[in-house]
């Protein structure tokens, strides 16, 4: 049997196996889940090679599977994340209800995944698309929490995606007699003008929507932060990543060859700036962790599709370097958050406090993460950052720079918030009991912060595979000319040359810790976080000295008339507006029968009226 | 003479028929009354059986048995085929009429009134 | 020359140089902003004493290993500022690590360090530090933005975001960018107003309203550390603008005319103004500076 | 070939007068017997299936009357197709029915049992016969069943449903015996095939007023908006596998009859312009419809209008793609709607208005129903890879493929509703908490081995579409070929 089958055929009856046997005891799910996800996993990154395809028939429609490094790059996003995530999970759903069901899901996301990333075919393409969106979905609601609101919410606006896929795909299934990607390509330049545009508009919207873009982003928040959190970290750190897949195709294929493209380019690269400075600006004024991060990958993801939107070659390799590294650190940031939700119960700022102490891995994690997420050198996000900056100011991009600086700038608030509202400032009787995170959860998050400090450093490790996936696109040699494994190079010849950076940083640091420890940290007692100078005096117990609420009132002061204007709000009125137009409606069946047979007679004498203008 | 005679006779049935069916229409369509609406309905019944019986008849026609004496001339008898779909929509609409009736009295036992305005628990 | 030890040297001398002066400009404008305000003022070289008296203490407490580590990241970030900014014109003297970083990597290793003393700010439990780091990082959105504005009008003016090549252009062609791109001087300024945090955008530090904000818990040599990370800074900063505008100094009384000059603007701008409250402050920074931030870019793009 | 198509009728109608009888000897005779029935049937249909794939339809006299003159009945690719689906969704519907509720006892079972045979018997007349009359009875015996079923249950509001029902039937056999007159007093004929042929004879006002009035008696029948006032209340009102049967069987036949008579009996174009225009308002006010519903049955009675409205929509294009997919979207209906109903029952079993709400939380007491009910929701939606998503994609590449953008837009956005209400209740199922004071009632075994096997065909059937393609493509074949239709009936003797 052809491998490929074999690993899906893996992934599905491991899922279904997983998700029966919750009888047979937790630990054996357990095992069974790690092992749908592993060995698969193992399969694919030692059977199957980039170049790899097949071609089969379901029910009379040609489909062809296959990997190429562009793919490739992104299985690195879906596999690597997903195991980590998967270790986590193991320990996250320990106790929890439902453990069948979320396996499944899991395993199914994962799958689903793999396939879009398999399908050379629209078709599959779309099949796994909808596999992943109702595996992802029954995720968003998993936890009963406001689920007809935001379940829907983003079920609708998922299905409004892929419908407008779908709607493409037939469309293009009748220009061009098939369902193959490839001949999408080729024969993209001898559809009609109209055709030219419509496509790539509809199969934009599809993307856009799982790329949380604005305005098709009011799902993400809600869905991100409502999902478990061991999921949402593959949610948000791999699912919306096939959004930037689906686009990075549209634009490096069909919008190349038409002069319109520019266009779609600007218009795309501009939505995602602003989906950029909003998401920040939320995120901003959340008080709850789920929510900040939620708003802050909305916020991301804008940058990476700033990155694949501009797409010279730095912008691309700017925007997918982001998205690995959005994968690494938001992952972890999540994986954070459930720990920390699982050890105290709650992931609102204003509840925890000060828990530094309490659970030292899971704050180095987050620490590294939330330094790479805000890219801040020698962290991985910086490379991404650098290379996504000096892409627009290289490529005449000077507005939107700025747009992106603001946004990334504003994003220190919120790092610095998410730092301080749950591992620093006062450290509260309430949280004394805390206890570090399980093992099999802290060891995920650290080896994954871990990387963006590698990534940081060496960024060529993963800039190889990106540039290999470039060529398959059609971009050109970039080794040498825009990376090297430590080096970045923007299109001017300007550099970062980054490993002796990080000496001369990691030389300073321990420089100056040494030199304040000279007389000793350990000669220092630890005073508990009460002790502090109060007009001389020490607080007592219960003085409330925990700065939690209203953080950043005053910039949220600045920004206010910004932020006045929900989109939100708008989508709300007009479902509400539906629902309500759809009540009006429905009273056409009256209850009545008679009523009922005047309609008949009424549509009789109608089409007797009008029968020369119907069948004439 | 005779022949216009005819013909109007011959629109005459036909008119007649279709009057039927209509003031059928009306009895189903506007009065309130349950009963009223099922008496209605197998009054249009009524009328599409004769209008059905008046275009199968030939004038001056027989009855479309092959008796001697006849039997070489189908040609003047009545057509036989409406008579018999009428016979069959006879009892058709009298099973239906039947059903009918009988849920008029269920209704009236659990609405305690005919008026169809009252009965209207389904609705949008 | 390219020895690993003479650039340790370097680094050594350019951060004694930046620290002896950054201090001096620190006592001056003590000492100016006392005489404006009619005082006598401390001397010039009351700073030195502070920091010796503050290096020489002992700390017995401490809130954990952020605070610990919070003037270490402060110091990382000055050093690295000072070794990625080009001190004089010749390459060969503090050359440093010039050419392993360009503006953008320095726009991010000059945060590195108040975003890590934040963190050691946090730890404390100090509420009024925390508000203080929130007024900071508030502020920086504001200030950064002209600041960008003026980096990115230069780079796109000159087709580089290296430093040092901007230096060279104006040694070349004979021109300070102050006079080839004027708007973007004036936005650079003007966000350096933020930069500097003096009156009337000492938000952070706020010391009738924060009690000295984020240091409010630190004390001895993690004070001395900052006081020394914040003077080695301050002397970074000016020789940044410097660098960048006054087509930078080939010997050292030359840079010390020059950003003595620069220094002197946030001094006396701050001297007879009151404190802004901190969306005062964000909002001030949208404002003027940011319209000549866009003009400096346009003034980039279409001259 | 082992049987005859007239088995199909007279075999099950046999059986409906025999229940009683046998009843008498043997009450448990009156649950058994219908089953044997239909699994001789389906064994029959199947069997003659494959004939028929191979050697062309059969087309059977009765009486030795030879068409035009005698009645046929034609069993072919098509029609042969809907016997087979109806008669084994009429065997699931008895196997869930087999101990269904009130049943139990003697007496309902044995009506219910004998109406339920008559409903296959007139479904599957309808859907056999070539014979325009024998159409107007077979329809009959459907309608006066199904009156009898939807008042079933004496507790509820369902004689109120049925008496609806009843006026616009009623209503329905008047028009279609109009239709027939004007028809055999045009052309002379009743049997369908020689009516097709001699179509270019009739005058065109007496064939629009003839398509008129049929058009108008089968939409009663196949719940087309504006006619199909009755079917939300005799769907919600009539007990579970009745609603079943209706969504699986009796509108499959009533829309059989009417693609039939538009594609083999009229040559009328407009015709299928009509049927798109119609279609569509179906599907949209049926949709919007739904989602406003409070009621968990009354829910599914609209979105299978709104189906239906799309399987108008989709034979409306005329091509064979069309038609394929009209009947794609047939099988997949008849089996999906069938599982939603048979599964919905049992969760708003003891309910009495059966509110949606009421299905708050059910899903951890009743695991394998709900769980059969969320495939039902995500297939009927189109969500790949289950059957539903397969139908709906080949509609809308015949659209595509006829150029009908706006169909597809509309198609699409109509379908984000049936999203939005089907998710809803989805999420309540599963993720609500439960409402304390509704009982739940655990399917009987037979419930769930019908329910458990309409599952299993909704996953195969979504991962190995070519499981019906064939059928269906042979099928929609067959439909197109007019001229073969007539010339397979005329030319027999």
């Amino acid at each position: 049997m052809e491998t490929i089958f074999l690993i899906f055929i893996l992934f599905l009856g491991g899922a279904i196996v997983t998700w029966m046997a919750g009888k047979l005891g937790n630990i054996v799910q357990d095992i069974l889940f790690l092992a749908t996800i592993l060995v698969p996993s193992y399969l694919f990154y030692t059977n199957v090679a980039t170049g790899y395809a097949i071609d089969f028939n379901v029910g009379g429609i040609e489909l062809s599977w296959g990997i190429n490094a562009f793919g490739w790059l992104f299985s690195l996003i879906v596999l690597g994340l997903g195991a980590f995530a998967a270790f986590y999970a193991v320990s996250f759903m320990k106790g929890k209800e439902r453990r069948g069901a979320f396996y499944l899901n899991f395993i199914l996301s994962i799958m689903a995944m793999l396939g879009i990333l398999m399908s050379q075919d629209l078709i599959s393409f779309f099949i796994f698309w909808e596999i992943m969106t109702w595996s992802s979905y029954i995720m968003v609601v998993y936890n009963g929490n406001d689920v007809q609101r935001i379940g829907i919410k983003y079920f609708v606006f998922s299905a409004i995606g892929a419908y407008a896929m779908l709607m493409a795909i037939v469309l293009i299934k009748s220009m061009t007699g098939s369902f193959m990607i490839e001949s999408l390509i080729s024969s993209y330049t001898s559809f009609s003008y109209d055709m030219q545009i419509l496509i790539p508009v509809l199969l934009l919207t599809g993307f856009g929507v799982k790329a949380a873009i604005m305005p098709l982003h009011v799902w993400a928040p809600g869905a991100y932060s409502n999902a478990p959190m061991a999921y949402t970290s593959i949610f948000s750190g791999s699912l919306s990543k096939m959004g930037i897949y689906g686009m990075v195709i549209v634009f490096t294929t069909m919008l190349s060859y038409v002069p319109e493209g520019v266009w779609f380019r600007g218009v795309v690269a501009w939505l995602g700036g602003f989906t950029a400075v909003f998401g920040t600006l939320w995120a901003i004024k959340q008080d709850d962790a789920k929510k900040l991060l939620a708003y802050s990958s909305v916020a991301q993801l804008g940058y990476i599709i700033v990155g694949v939107a501009i797409g010279t070659p730095l912008a691309m390799m700017a925007g997918l370097f982001l998205a690995v590294m959005h994968a690494i650190f938001k992952g972890t940031l999540f994986m954070v958050v459930g720990a920390i939700e699982r050890q105290t119960g709650t992931s609102n700022f204003t509840e925890v406090t000060g828990l530094i102490r309490k659970m030292p891995w899971t704050f180095v994690a987050a620490l590294m993460s939330i330094i790479a997420l805000a890219g801040i050198p020698p962290l991985g996000g910086f490379v991404g950052k650098w290379m996504l900056y000096e892409s627009l100011i290289t490529s005449d991009h000077y507005l939107l720079v700025i747009v992106i600086f603001f946004s990334s700038t504003a994003a220190f608030l919120y790092c610095y918030k998410f730092l301080f509202g749950f591992f620093l400032g006062q450290e509260e009787e309430e949280w004394a009991h805390v206890k570090e995170a399980p093992a099999l959860m802290v060891v995920p998050m650290v080896i994954l912060a871990g990387l963006t400090f590698l990534l940081g450093t060496y960024p060529g490790i993963i800039l190889k595979p990106i540039a290999n996936g470039m060529q398959t696109l059609g971009y050109g040699m970039t080794q040498g000319q825009l990376w090297d494994t430590s080096i970045i190079l923007n299109e001017w010849g300007n550099q970062v040359v980054l490993q002796p950076i990080l000496y001369a940083i990691l030389g300073i640091f321990v420089f100056f810790v040494i030199f304040v420890t000279i007389k000793g940290y350990k000669n220092t007692r630890y005073v508990t976080t009460k002790d502090i100078s109060s007009s001389g005096e020490v607080p007592l117990a219960h003085e409330n000295l925990t700065f939690s609420q209203g953080f950043f009132q005053p910039f949220l002061r600045a920004v206010e008339p910004a932020m006045r204007r929900q989109i939100d709000k708008y989508y709300t009125a007009i479902a509400n507006g539906l629902e309500s137009l759809f009540d009006f409606t429905r009273r056409i069946y009256t209850g009545n029968g008679q009523t009922y047979a005047i309609f008949v007679i009424v549509f009789v004498v109608i089409l007797l009226i009008f029968k020369n203008s119907i069948f004439g | 003479m005779e022949d216009t005679l005819f013909k109007i006779l011959d629109y005459g049935v036909y008119g007649t028929a279709v009057l039927v069916i209509l003031i059928g229409l009306y009895g189903a369509l506007v009065k309130r009354s349950l009963l009223k609406i099922v008496i209605g309905l197998s009054i249009i019944d009524s009328g599409i059986n004769l209008l059905l019986v008046a275009i199968g008849y030939l004038k001056g026609g027989t009855a479309p048995i092959f008796s001697p004496g006849y039997l070489d001339n189908p040609k003047i008898m009545v057509d036989p085929i409406p008579q018999a779909l009428v016979l069959t929509a006879i009892v058709i609409g009298f099973g239906v009429t039947a059903v009918a009736l009988a849920l008029v009295i269920r209704l009236y036992r659990h609405h305690g009134t005919l008026h169809i305005d009252e009965i209207r628990n389904l609705k949008w | 020359m390219d020895s690993i030890w003479f650039k340790l040297l370097g680094v050594v001398v350019s951060f004694i140089v930046a620290f002896t002066v950054g201090m001096t400009y620190m006592g001056l404008s003590r000492k100016i902003t006392a005489r404006v305000q009619n005082r006598k003022g401390p001397p010039f070289y009351q700073n030195f004493i502070d920091a010796m008296k503050l290096g020489s203490k002992t700390s017995a407490i401490h809130h954990g290993v952020m605070q610990h580590f919070g003037p270490a990241f402060l110091m990382v970030s000055s050093v690295m500022s000072l070794m990625i900014i080009p001190v004089l014109n010749n390459g060969m003297w503090f050359s440093n690590l010039n050419f392993h970083g360009d503006l953008i990597f320095l726009l991010y290793i000059m945060v590195f360090g108040p975003l890590g003393m934040a963190l050691g700010a946090g730890q404390t439990g100090n509420p009024n530090s925390a508000i203080g780091v929130t007024r900071g990082l508030s502020q920086m959105v504001g200030f950064e933005i002209p600041w960008v504005m003026a980096l990115v009008a230069l780079m796109i003016q000159y087709h580089t975001t290296s430093i040092v090549d901007l230096m060279n252009i104006q040694v070349e062609s004979g021109t300070w960018l102050i006079f080839s791109s004027p708007f973007a001087f004036i936005a650079a300024v003007l966000a350096m107003l933020g930069m500097f945090r003096y009156s009337p955008f000492d938000i952070v530090g706020a010391p009738t309203e924060l009690a000295s904000g984020p240091m409010s818990e630190n004390g001895g040599k993690y004070l001395f550390t900052m006081m020394s990370s914040a003077s080695v800074f301050a002397f970074a900063k000016l020789t940044l603008y410097v660098d960048l505008f006054l087509g930078g100094a080939s010997n050292l009384i030359e840079l010390l005319i020059k950003t003595f000059v620069i220094y002197m603007i946030p001094v006396l701008y701050g001297v007879v103004s009151p404190r802004y409250r901190t969306e005062q402050s964000i909002r001030y920074f949208w404002g003027w500076p940011t319209f000549f931030g866009l003009l400096a870019i346009l003034y980039a793009v279409f001259f | 070939m082992v049987g005859t198509p007239v088995l199909f009728v007279a075999i099950p109608l046999l059986a409906a007068f025999l229940i009683p009888l046998f009843g008498m000897i043997w009450k448990e005779s009156v649950r058994v017997i219908p089953g044997i029935v239909l699994a001789y049937l389906l064994v029959l249909a199947i069997n003659l299936m494959n004939y028929v794939m191979v050697n062309g339809p059969i087309v059977e006299v009765i009486a030795g009357w030879a068409p035009p003159l005698g009645i046929n009945l034609v069993f072919s690719a098509f029609s042969g197709f809907l016997v087979t689906l109806m008669v084994f969704l009429g065997l699931i519907v008895w196997m869930y029915s087999y101990r269904f509720k009130r049943n139990v006892d003697f007496e309902p079972a044995k009506k219910y049992f004998l109406l339920l045979m008559m409903l296959i018997t007139g479904s599957v007349g309808m859907v056999l016969t070539g014979d325009i009359f024998n159409l107007f009875v077979f329809i009959e015996i459907t309608s006066i069943s199904a009156y009898a079923l939807t008042a079933f249950y004496t507790g509820r509001d369902s004689a109120e449903a049925s008496f609806k029902y009843l006026m616009l039937g009623s209503l329905a056999s008047a028009f279609l015996l109009i239709a027939i007159m004007i028809i055999y007093s045009q052309l002379g004929t009743l049997n369908m095939a020689d009516i097709g042929s001699k179509m270019h004879l009739m005058k065109p006002a007496y064939k629009i007023m003839a398509i008129i009035f049929l058009f108008t008696a089968l939409g009663i029948e196949a719940e087309i908006f504006p006619l199909n006032g009755w079917a939300p209340d005799a769907y919600a009102e009539a007990p579970g596998p009745v609603g079943a049967a209706f969504a699986g069987i009796v509108v499959k036949a009533a829309i059989y009859a009417s693609i039939r008579i538009i594609y083999t009996l009229f040559d009328l174009s407009g015709a299928y312009d009509l049927l798109i225009v119609i279609g569509m308002i179906t599907l949209i006010v049926a949709e919007t419809a739904a989602i406003r519903q409070e009621k968990l049955k009354r829910m599914l009675a609209y979105s299978s209008i709104g189906q239906m409205g799309l399987v108008m929509v989709a034979f409306g294009m005329g091509t064979e793609e069309g038609v394929f997919a009209a009947l794609f979207l047939m099988f997949n209906h008849a089996i999906i709607k069938s599982l939603l109903f048979l599964s919905g029952s049992y969760l708003v079993y003891n309910s009495k208005d059966k509110l949606i709400k009421e299905v708050n939380g059910i899903g951890k007491f009743l695991p394998i129903t709900s769980f059969l009910f969320v495939l039902g929701s995500f297939a009927i939606v189109g969500l790949p890879p289950f059957a539903g998503f397969w139908s709906k994609l080949s509609v809308l590449t015949a659209a595509a493929d006829s150029n009908m953008l706006l169909i597809i837009a509309l198609v699409l956005i109509v379908s984000i509703i049936e999203v939005v209400y089907y998710m809803r209740v989805v999420n309540r199922i599963y993720f609500f908490k439960k409402d304390e004071s509704v009982s739940t009632q655990r399917p009987t075994l037979n419930a769930l081995i019908a329910m458990i096997t309409l599952g299993a065909i909704v996953l195969i059937v979504g991962f190995y579409p070519d499981a019906v393609t064939g059928f269906l493509h042979r099928a929609s074949a067959d439909l197109m070929d007019k001229a073969g239709y007539i010339n397979d009936v005329l030319t027999l003797n």
